[in-house]
This record gives C-alpha cells, structure tokens and sequence, in this order.
C-alpha cells in the first residue's frame, strides 16, 4: 500500500492529473486514515476547507474532532501543535501565509526546533507546518514573500518546498510521517497545476533531490516553483541547442549536496534559482557547497538568481519583473556559458 | 443591542445632539465608502484589479462616526479591510483608485494595493495586511503624541477576530501602562473570515476584553453612524484630557464576502441574517431618520450620492489612465537614502 | 489578600480538611524545592554553576500545592524559574543538579541547562526561557488529553509578568474557545525581573484577565500550600470534568534576585517589604501550623529536612562526578532520526 | 563636534578606555543630548538600566520620559517604536536578548522593515532595535542566537554588529541618526571588553569595513565577536610566518562588498567566520559574492568557519567547540592555504 522511494528510484508515473492542492489534500485524506494521531488545525481549515482549499473534504470524512477551526492566533496555533506533538499525536498546523510565520515564529524556532535538543533528547516533535508560499498573484508586500532562508538555517527545523503535483502529495506524506518539525512550503501559483498524480499513497524520502531534466552544459538548481521556470527555460534553450540539466532539491533542509555537486561536476556551470530575495537566500549557500566541494570543476562562479533587494511589489508589472522567470533563468544559463 | 452576527435589535439611529451640518458631514463620509467600495467590487468582479480586495460595505458608520471626531492631525491605523477607515479620514478617490489599478499614481506609487493605503498628510498610517499588527503602531503614534504634547490622538481600528491575536493584548496593556492618548475601535461584524464570534472568542462583548488592561469601554451600534460618533467622542475626549486609553466596540456587519465581493463557497452566513441587517443600512437609517425629522432635505443626500458618484467615475479614469510603474525602479523607496 | 509587591496582610496558613499525608506531601514538596534552590544559590555564588540561575525560593507553597493535585499522566510547562516547578513534580535532584553543572547525567544530557529542565516521565514539559512560551504549549498539551480522552489534564505556570505578554492572551482564548483542560496557575510575585506590577499592569489580580475568555478564576494565598492546594484543586476537578480551563492566581514573594541570589544594583525592593513577606514563609507557617494544630510533630517535618539535604548532598556529589558531554556529540538530538 | 568618518578614514584614536557597553552608552547619552526626538524604550532600561548595564544613568539625566520601562511585550514594544518612528520621533527599542526577536518579528520585518516601500515612499521608520547576541556565556539555546542572517535577508533593514568598543560608539551613532530601522547587535561576550573610545560623538558610515589587520596570505572576513578571534588568530600565524588580512564588514546590511572583494583579489584566499551556524549564515553569502567577482583570483574555494547545524548547547565544553574561536580561524587560514 505504502511506497516509500528509495534514493534515485523513479516514481511510477500512472498518467492520473491532479491539481498541486488537490495532491496535498489527498495526502492528508491517506496519512489521516491510516494515522489516528494526525489532526489538522488552523484559521477556516475544517468548516471552510482552508483559504486555499488545501482541507476540502476533510472535515466530513474526519469530524470536528480532527480538523480543528481556531480564532486568530498563531503563536497558540504554533503551540499547541509543540504540545500536543510533544506528546506525541502529529499535528498539521495550517498558517495560511508563509509571511505569517513573523508573528508566531519563536513557537517555530524557539521552542519546536530547539525542543528536542535542549531537552537532552527525550521528546519528538512531529510537527507539520503549512504555509502558502511564493509571489505573483498580486497579494503585496505582506503576503508574498518565500521566507525559507530563515528556516533552513534553523537547527532542528526540516523544509520542504514541492514544485509539481507529484511532490505536493509525496512530500506530505512524508513530512506527516517524519518525527521532526516540517515546513511544508506550498506555492500559490502552483496550487491550481496539474501533473501527473498515483493514487496511492506514497513517500518522497527528504533530502533527495530530482533530476527534473537532463543536461550536460550548465546545472540550474531550482527551489520550488523555479523549478517549473526552469524545466520551460531547459526547453527553450533545447532549442538553442545548449543542454540544461534541472536540479529541484525539493527539500532545501535536508539539502542533496551530492546531487547537487554530482550535476556541477557533469556539467561545469551551476546557475542556482530562487524566488527570495538573492542576498541571504538560500543561493548563497548552495552555490558555496559547490564551490567548497567541486571548486576545480567550475568554469564559472555559482550564478544566483534570486528577487532584487526589495519587499515584493504589488503592482503586477513590477511584481512580474521582479519574481525570476523563465526567461531569467534563460538569460543566466547564457551568459553563465559565455563566461565560461 | 445587536448580536454579533445575529440578527440586530438596535432601534433605529438617532440623530439627537447633532446639527444638520454634522449629519451631513456623516453622510458624505459614508457615501463616499460606499461608492468607492461598490465600485472597486465591480471593477474586481469584472478582472480589472489585482491582488485581494476586502470591501467595507455595510461597515460604514463605524469610519464615519469615529473619523467625524478627528482631525487631519490625529493618527489613525487600519486593517486589511482599511478603504473605508482611508475614505473616512480624507483620503482622495483618485489616488485610491490608481493604487487599486497597481499605477504610479497611487498612494503607494503601485507598490502596496489594496491592503497598504495610506496617507500621511491626513494622518492615515496606513492599512495593514498583517492582523493585529496596527494596534501597537497606533500606540506608538499615540506616543509620539503625549510626547510631544501636540494635544493629537490616534485611534486603532481592528476586528472581532484581530482580538485574539497577541498584539491586541500586548497593545492594550501598553497603552493602558503609559496612559497614552489612543482610542481602539474594535468593528465588531461577528466574524473573522468564515468563523462566526461564537466559535473564536466565548464572550459577546469584546469591548469586555479593556477591563484587563484597567481601561473603559463601551459598546455601540455599528450601523449608527451618529451613535458610534457620540461613543467614539467620549473616548476621544478622555484621550485628550490626558485620562489615557479606552474601547469602543461597534457592532456592525459586512455585506459582501471576507474577500472579493460574493463568496463563491460554503453559505456560513445565511441570507436571513443578511437581509436583518442590511434593513438597518447605516446610510438608508441616516437618510431617513434625519428626513422624517426634517433636519435635512432628501435632495441634500441626493446631491453627496450624485457628486460622490462623478468624482468617483473621475477618478477610476484617473486611476486607468495613470502610467504604470517602471520595473527599472523596483529598488526605490526600500531605504530613505538622504536626509 | 497580599497585595503583590506590598506588604502581605493574608491570614495565617489553613490546614483544614486536609489530612497528615496531605500536609506532610505539601511540607515535602517545599522543602525539597527549598534545599534544592538553596544549594544552587550557594554553587552559583561560588561560581561553579554556568549561565543563570532563576531561584525559585519564597514561592514553595505554589509549586508544592499546584503540583500535590496531579498524577505523572498531568502535564505541566514552566517558565525560566523552572526548578521549583520541576521538584515538585517529582523530578529527581541528581539530573537536575547535573544539569546545573552541564553534565552528561543532566536531565538535558548538558544540553539545556537550567532553564530547560524537563523530564517526560513524570509529565514535566520544560522549563522555558523565552517569557510566555510554555502556555500554549500546555494548551497542546491539554488538547492532546482532549483528543485521547485519557482523563489527564495539563497545568501551565506563568508570572505577573507574563500575563503581558501575547502568547498568554492567545492561549487563554484558545484553551477556552476549544474547552480544552488545562489549568493556568499564575504566580503572582510582584515583579517581572525589576519592575513592580503596577507599573506593568493596571489591575490587581492577574486573574480578573480570566474574564475576557469567560473563563473561571480564583486568587488565593501562594504562601500557603494549603490554600492554592485547594484553590487549585477546584480548577483542576473542572478540567478532569470535562468543563474547561481555569485561572488561579496566587500571591506569592521571591526571596532572592531576578536571576541569581543576590542584587548587586538598584535596589527595587525595600528590606522591609522582604521581611514582610519572609514572616510568612510557606514552609515556616505550614509547620508552625500543623504542629499547633496536633496534626503532625516538629520530628517529622525535621527528618524531611535532614533527608533532604541528604539527597542534595549525594546529588551534588554525583553531579560534580558525572562527565561532561563529549563535543564530538554536539550534533546529537538535532533530530529525531530513526523511528 | 560630530565626526563622521570618510569611506577608508582612519579614526583618530585618543588612548581613552572604555569598555563596549560604556561605549554604547556615551553614544546613547550623546545622540540623546544632540536630538531631543531620541528616546530609549524597553524592559527594565530605565530604572535597572538594562539588563545588561547598557542604560546606565540615563534616566538620570533624561528623565522618566524619554527613558521608558515597558510590560514584557515586545511586539507591542516594537510596534510602539514603528508607530513612534513614522511620527518622526527616533526610537531606541530594547529587546534584551536577540532570541526574542522571534516573538516581535513581525513587527521588524513586516512593518518597520517594509513600511517605507510598501507606502509609496511617503514615511521614514528612523527606529533602532538592540539586541544583545552571541553565545559564550552558558545561556542556553534560547539566550545565545546570531541571526544577522534572517534580518539582513529582509530589505529594508540595516544590521550593525559591532566588533569593538570603538565601532559599538561609533555605530550607534549612526544607527540613531540613520532614517531606517537599524538593528545595533551589541555582543554578549565583549561588553565588558575595553578599548580605545574617543570621547567625542562620532559615526562610523554603514556599509563600511574596517581593516582590522593588513595581511598578503589569507583574508578572513570576520563578523561581530569574530573579528576579535580572528585578529588573535592572525597575531598567532605571523608568528608562523603565515601574513592574514583581517577585514570585520561592521554592518552586513549594507555590506561592503568592495574591500572584502579588494582584500579577496589581493590575498587570493578567504575565509569567512561567523558566530551563527554555517548552513544559510551569511558565510554563504559573501563566499557568493567573492567568487562571483572574483573568481578567477581565488586559488582556493572561500572557506566558511561557523557553528555546526544544532542549537546553541549548554554545557561549557560543549559551548566552547561549538562556538568558532581563533584556533578554528587559524586551523582554517592554515588548510586554505595548503589546499591551494
Ligand atoms: C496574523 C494574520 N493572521 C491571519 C490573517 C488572515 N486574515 C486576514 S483577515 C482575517 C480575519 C480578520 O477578522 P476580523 O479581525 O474580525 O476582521 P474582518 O475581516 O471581519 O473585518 C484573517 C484571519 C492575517 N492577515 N494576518
Ligand atoms: C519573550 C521574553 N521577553 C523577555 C525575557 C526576559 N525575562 C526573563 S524573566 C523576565 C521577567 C518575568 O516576569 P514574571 O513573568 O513575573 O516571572 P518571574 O521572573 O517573576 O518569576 C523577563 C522580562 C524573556 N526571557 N523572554
Ligand atoms: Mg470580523
Ligand atoms: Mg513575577
């Protein structure tokens, strides 16, 4: 009944379409029928279904015992998922906005984190948080933002960050089934994509990269949604004839530095991609691991593409200019080739 | 008193105490929240506007009256739901209008929408997308006031759910410690999104929440434009006097969803419940009351709804034709460069 | 009732309706937490303790009461001023003292320190040193209760000082929105670290906040065991009934600094208003009591104090001997790994 | 009277000792005696004079209004500052410990960070916010954080970290005169460390390294405490005949890419050390941007020198390893140099 991949399998693809939202619900529809101790909470999550309709469905199937509206509170939404965790049932925390996470944060770094450290060891945190990531659907500067630097830097914390349908469900489960705190980043602008779903429930193991193309002249490595810009960006440079191996680490903690590396020693020339914020993000640290650990491969500096060093925009025509796309990527795996 | 998203049992409004100009004064502010946000629904219904957009139709007596005892020099922060707390306070349809359009032309040059106008010069600091998240601002203008000794105030203005987040409290009890001139305005309309009050907080007042930071209260009925103005006033006054902090709670309701205009899914509000309310619309209340006792003419408001209408209609070919912003500028304004 | 901060005016300790054991249970429970607090004032002026040392001693009779109405399966969280709380649950002083010194044997294997003593095994969910934390954890631990229907119920300890902050708000709210059972203990000691009360606060009774999430509240006498035994005990019958949350505030003096023994600053109490209060020590008015009362003999309350401080003696030995962790470790219990 | 210094001037030094925390507080008493807008707020800074002596006798001289103690509320304390800020008053904002950030970051990173650019412009947020970082001291995993990395991923901020009782002063100067929020990190382990303090107000520019030491073999980038570490470092490898360039950037927003890239290009090998752990610290960051510029004068890959991927530990001896210190520095400068 349960796969759980194994490192570099390839999954069964059955041609079956479901949304990326949908593919999250039905991962928790699986994990809540065969877990008596997973309960989903949060802000409209069970009378409403989630802001998203991430929890359609969910509230009749499993009552108002396991989904669980809540007034607006995040840091005691946040707490209350530490508690019960520490005592071990597996809460699915529900934060709507990933931007939301500043209020309730120290619940998140401070306590489920660390808890299990400081407390010598005698606890497990199996803790799922949820938020809605990413920029592009004209939401402004408080409700945009991909925040996964903060978190990935965080000892303790594990992050995922889905960018298909198939990843969506895979990486739920797992994330649900795993002992640790989970940030489950869903992107909005990927909630109403479609790709190529089993139906049967399955287990993307963390810190296993995919190789969502392969290529021999240049590596980008894409977080999340970038690497569906990525893939489109692979392909138009098919047509160019330069040769674009994607990399979608989809976990950024864990983070696959092998196959990370293993791509920029194939290739010579890693452009890494990002929806944040370029100075800080995650960027910098992919491309230092590569250059720690494959320096003598390198035909070129690590390229980052990221957001420029401003709060999101709200006005679709900045908002589109500064959000790296397609054609950015595009544009970096050219001139990355012309450096080198 | 009304049940917070039950059905309301308010008496009809009273226009006793105030003078025909002050009625009138009530009446242009909500008109004019009520054409912006019923034009900004068409206009989003229509696929015209980016972003998310909460409308503050239904609401308007709570802006109205509590903005009616301001001044430009008063500081006043807002919500996700801010159109009407800006419209109240002064703010210009055209300006308005082109930050909804994301233009250059907006308040926030296109780059807040909806969930940031703001407009200092009028002392609006802003409406806020983060819940809570104006409440310990406003105490801060509210500092820089007693500081000061400018003899200004601020008011917050913030939601039955916004009670339960942590920056309520912390806020209240700040204010309430330093004896700061601020008056919160809870807009009680009986839900936080799609979750009545019942299931979010256990009391019915949440103007019974001031009690534990040593601070009166009162509640008032939301679609009385006149009573929310005489209870704001109270408030307004005790902050001026040096008397420090106190709460108003008005009850009141929206008519259009949380977000966007019609809600698309689960009924959780019922048409009954609606329909109660919205036959003790704020502005119809104000227009007939102060008609029967013949304080002012039903040509009078037909003139604010005609001229507010024009300047709207100005200022929504305004906002289209406004540039948009240039993506070359993206780095602007994240950092005040010179002094 | 002791006004907090002030000088105490409350009567003297009852032992009414509560038997031998019972009171023997409480006496011990404060010595414990007495000997134990004691020693580590005198290791951490000696300078052989790192980091801080929040002391727990004057506040006995909280702990020791709150603590004598649950079983292992009751869940507690705590706050930086964690010892106490974590002795009279029944934690043991040899990892507890090896924790103050960073040792291998410490109930954080050395990794936490004072202010994250826990020990699951007897329902200790962490002492913590970020103000406010422990509270919602406790509420989820509570839901935990709830959603098993296992009859255990969780307690939450918290300061006048953290009563400010939002978490307490939050998950004061939550707990009553939800009707989860869970028990919020306030100790009252008049101060948050150097400020008085009523300078962070307007009211007198933290409890009275109880009010704005409708949910029930009692100040007793937190030095006296007796008295929040039994305050606590109703709240605690509520929660086991399947009726909700509770809110007891007791009254309550630290004998020592913020953090660490002495003061070595400003000093923000005065020596009479500490003799006040040490005139009515827990421990000393629950013994005089019961010895005058017939209940129990001077010899009984002498052997829990010589047998303690035997404990302690053996248990600091023990700590001191215990191996510091290996820094080769250090990565250990970041993560759960395997299941 | 006001100095404030030229990009590369070097500070006139006077023999005045003062230890850091002193030094933070002239400035504090200066700036508070040049501007009467300035006014300090937070727990326990006015009558104890901060937990951390950084207040002492300032409500002496200032008096209880611009000297405010506060309930433990330090979202409301923050947000007080913004409101405060964007009135024009010029805020000084305690938050004690930085680990507390996580209960009022909202408030940092949502509000005063983005107020400015999400309004159009039309406001100035001249707020400070201190903290008071590092580990060291035995205080735990939730009293012991560097986070530089998540603040100075948020634009809209500035992050100072000052390194010395000179540059404590002199930034804080500047902080206060800045018209943007700045976050002043005050090290927990150097306030009590002494040195040469003039007596007069200066300000140190943002965005301006300091050369700490001249060197022709390796430059370490060093933040905050670390510049201390690593100049004892450099000292103890001259003595082996090994010359290291000692560069502390002071702030990391804005950072000043160029020296660290001039000194790169000169030594043509870096290390980069930092107190916060190494995965997604801004080690990552500058290593990016060196190589990035300047990859082709590198002769080894940067080296990254930050604490190891768990909470701060309590424990002395497992604190000291944890920490990166001058041994680690120097065992670092040694292997870039024989690995290149
Ligand atoms: C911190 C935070 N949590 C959640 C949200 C999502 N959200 C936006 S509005 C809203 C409901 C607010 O309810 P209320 O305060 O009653 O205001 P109303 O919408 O009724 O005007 C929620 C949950 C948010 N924006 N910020
Ligand atoms: C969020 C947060 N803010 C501030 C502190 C610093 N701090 C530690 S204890 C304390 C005072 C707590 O007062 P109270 O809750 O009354 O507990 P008490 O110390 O009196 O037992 C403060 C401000 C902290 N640890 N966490
Ligand atoms: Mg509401
Ligand atoms: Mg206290």
């Amino acid at each position: 009944m349960t796969a759980t991949l194994e490192k570099g399998a390839t999954p069964a693809r059955t041609g079956r379409q479901l949304t990326y939202v949908k593919a999250y619900n039905e991962a928790l529809h699986q994990v809540m029928r065969e877990d008596e101790d997973v309960f989903v909470i949060g802000e409209d999550v069970a009378g409403y279904g989630g802001v998203f309709h991430m929890y359609d469905g969910l509230l009749t199937e499993f009552g108002p015992r396991r989904m669980i509206d809540t007034p607006i509170s995040e840091a005691a939404i946040v707490g209350l998922g530490v508690g019960a965790a520490s005592r071990g049932l597996r809460p699915v925390v529900d934060i709507m906005f990933m931007d939301f996470l500043a209020v309730c944060l120290d619940q998140v770094v401070n306590q489920a984190a660390k808890m299990k450290f400081m407390f010598g060891g005698d606890v497990r945190v199996p803790l799922v948080i949820t938020v809605a990531s990413g920029a592009g659907l004209g939401a402004g500067a408080q409700h945009s933002q991909s925040l996964e630097a903060w978190l990935a830097h965080t000892p303790g914390l594990k992050v995922a960050m889905p960018s298909s349908a198939y990843d969506a469900k895979g990486l739920m489960v797992t994330a649900v089934r795993d002992d640790n705190p989970v940030i489950m980043m869903l992107n909005k602008k990927l909630l109403g994509a479609k790709g190529d779903v089993p139906e049967e429930i399955y287990a993307i193991p963390f810190g296993q990269a995919t190789t969502v193309r392969e290529g021999s002249d240049v590596t980008v490595v894409a977080l999340g949604r970038m690497a569906v810009e990525a893939a489109a960006a692979a392909e138009q440079l098919a047509g160019e004839g330069i040769s674009v191996e994607v990399i979608d680490p989809r976990t950024v903690q864990p983070l696959d530095t092998d196959a990370i590396v293993a791509s920029a020693r194939k290739t010579n020339r890693v452009v890494v991609v990002h929806e944040a914020v370029t100075f800080g993000g995650l960027g910098g640290e992919i491309a230092a691991q590569i250059t720690d650990i494959a320096f003598d491969h390198l035909d070129a500096p690590v390229m980052r593409i990221g957001a420029p060093f401003s709060p999101v925009p709200f006005s679709p025509k900045l908002e589109n200019a500064y959000v790296p796309d397609r054609a950015a990527i595009a544009a970096g795996c050219r001139r990355i080739l012309e450096r080198s | 008193m009304a049940k917070a998203g039950g059905t309301p049992t308010l008496e009809a409004a009273t226009v006793e105490g105030l003078g025909a100009d002050e009625l009138l004064d009530l009446h242009r502010r909500m008109v004019r929240i009520r054409v912006f946000e019923t034009e900004a629904g068409t206009l989003m219904e229509a696929g015209e506007l980016p972003g998310f957009l909460h409308l503050y139709v239904g609401q308007e007596a709570v802006a109205a009256g509590a903005m009616a005892t301001l001044t430009d020099a008063d500081q006043i922060t807002s919500t996700h739901r801010g159109h009407g707390h800006a419209v109240a306070k002064g703010a210009q349809f055209r300006p308005m209008f082109a930050e909804l359009f994301g233009r250059l032309d907006g308040y926030c040059r296109g780059r807040g929408g909806s969930m940031h106008i703001n407009d200092l010069s009028i002392g609006m600091l802003g409406a806020n997308g983060i819940v809570g998240a104006g409440l310990p601002i406003a105490v801060g203008a509210a500092f820089a006031s007693w500081y000061r000794g400018d003899g200004s105030i601020a008011m917050t203005f913030f939601g039955d759910g916004a009670s339960n987040i942590g920056t309520f409290h912390e806020a209240a009890n700040m204010a309430a410690v330093l004896k700061l001139p601020v008056v919160f305005v809870c807009e009680n309309n009986g839900y936080a999104e799609f979750t009545p009050q019942a299931r979010h907080m256990l009391l019915e007042d949440v103007a019974d929440r001031a009690a534990s930071y040593g601070m009166p209260s009162e509640v008032c009925d939301g679609m009385d434009a006149v009573a929310v103005k005489l209870a704001v006033a109270r408030s307004v006054e005790r902050a001026r006097a040096g008397d420090g902090p106190s709460m108003v709670e008005a009850k009141t309701y929206r008519y259009y969803d949380h977000q966007g205009v019609k809600g698309l899914r689960i009924p959780y509000r019922t048409q009954e419940e609606i329909d109660a309310w919205k036959k003790r619309d704020a502005i119809e209340l104000l227009e007939a009351r102060a008609v029967a006792d013949g304080v002012l003419g039903k040509d009078v408001f037909e003139k604010v709804w005609a001229q507010t209408r024009a300047d709207a209609e100005d200022a929504i070919a305004f906002a289209k034709a406004s540039p948009e912003p240039d993506p070359a500028d993206v780095l602007l304004n994240v950092y005040t460069t010179e002094a």
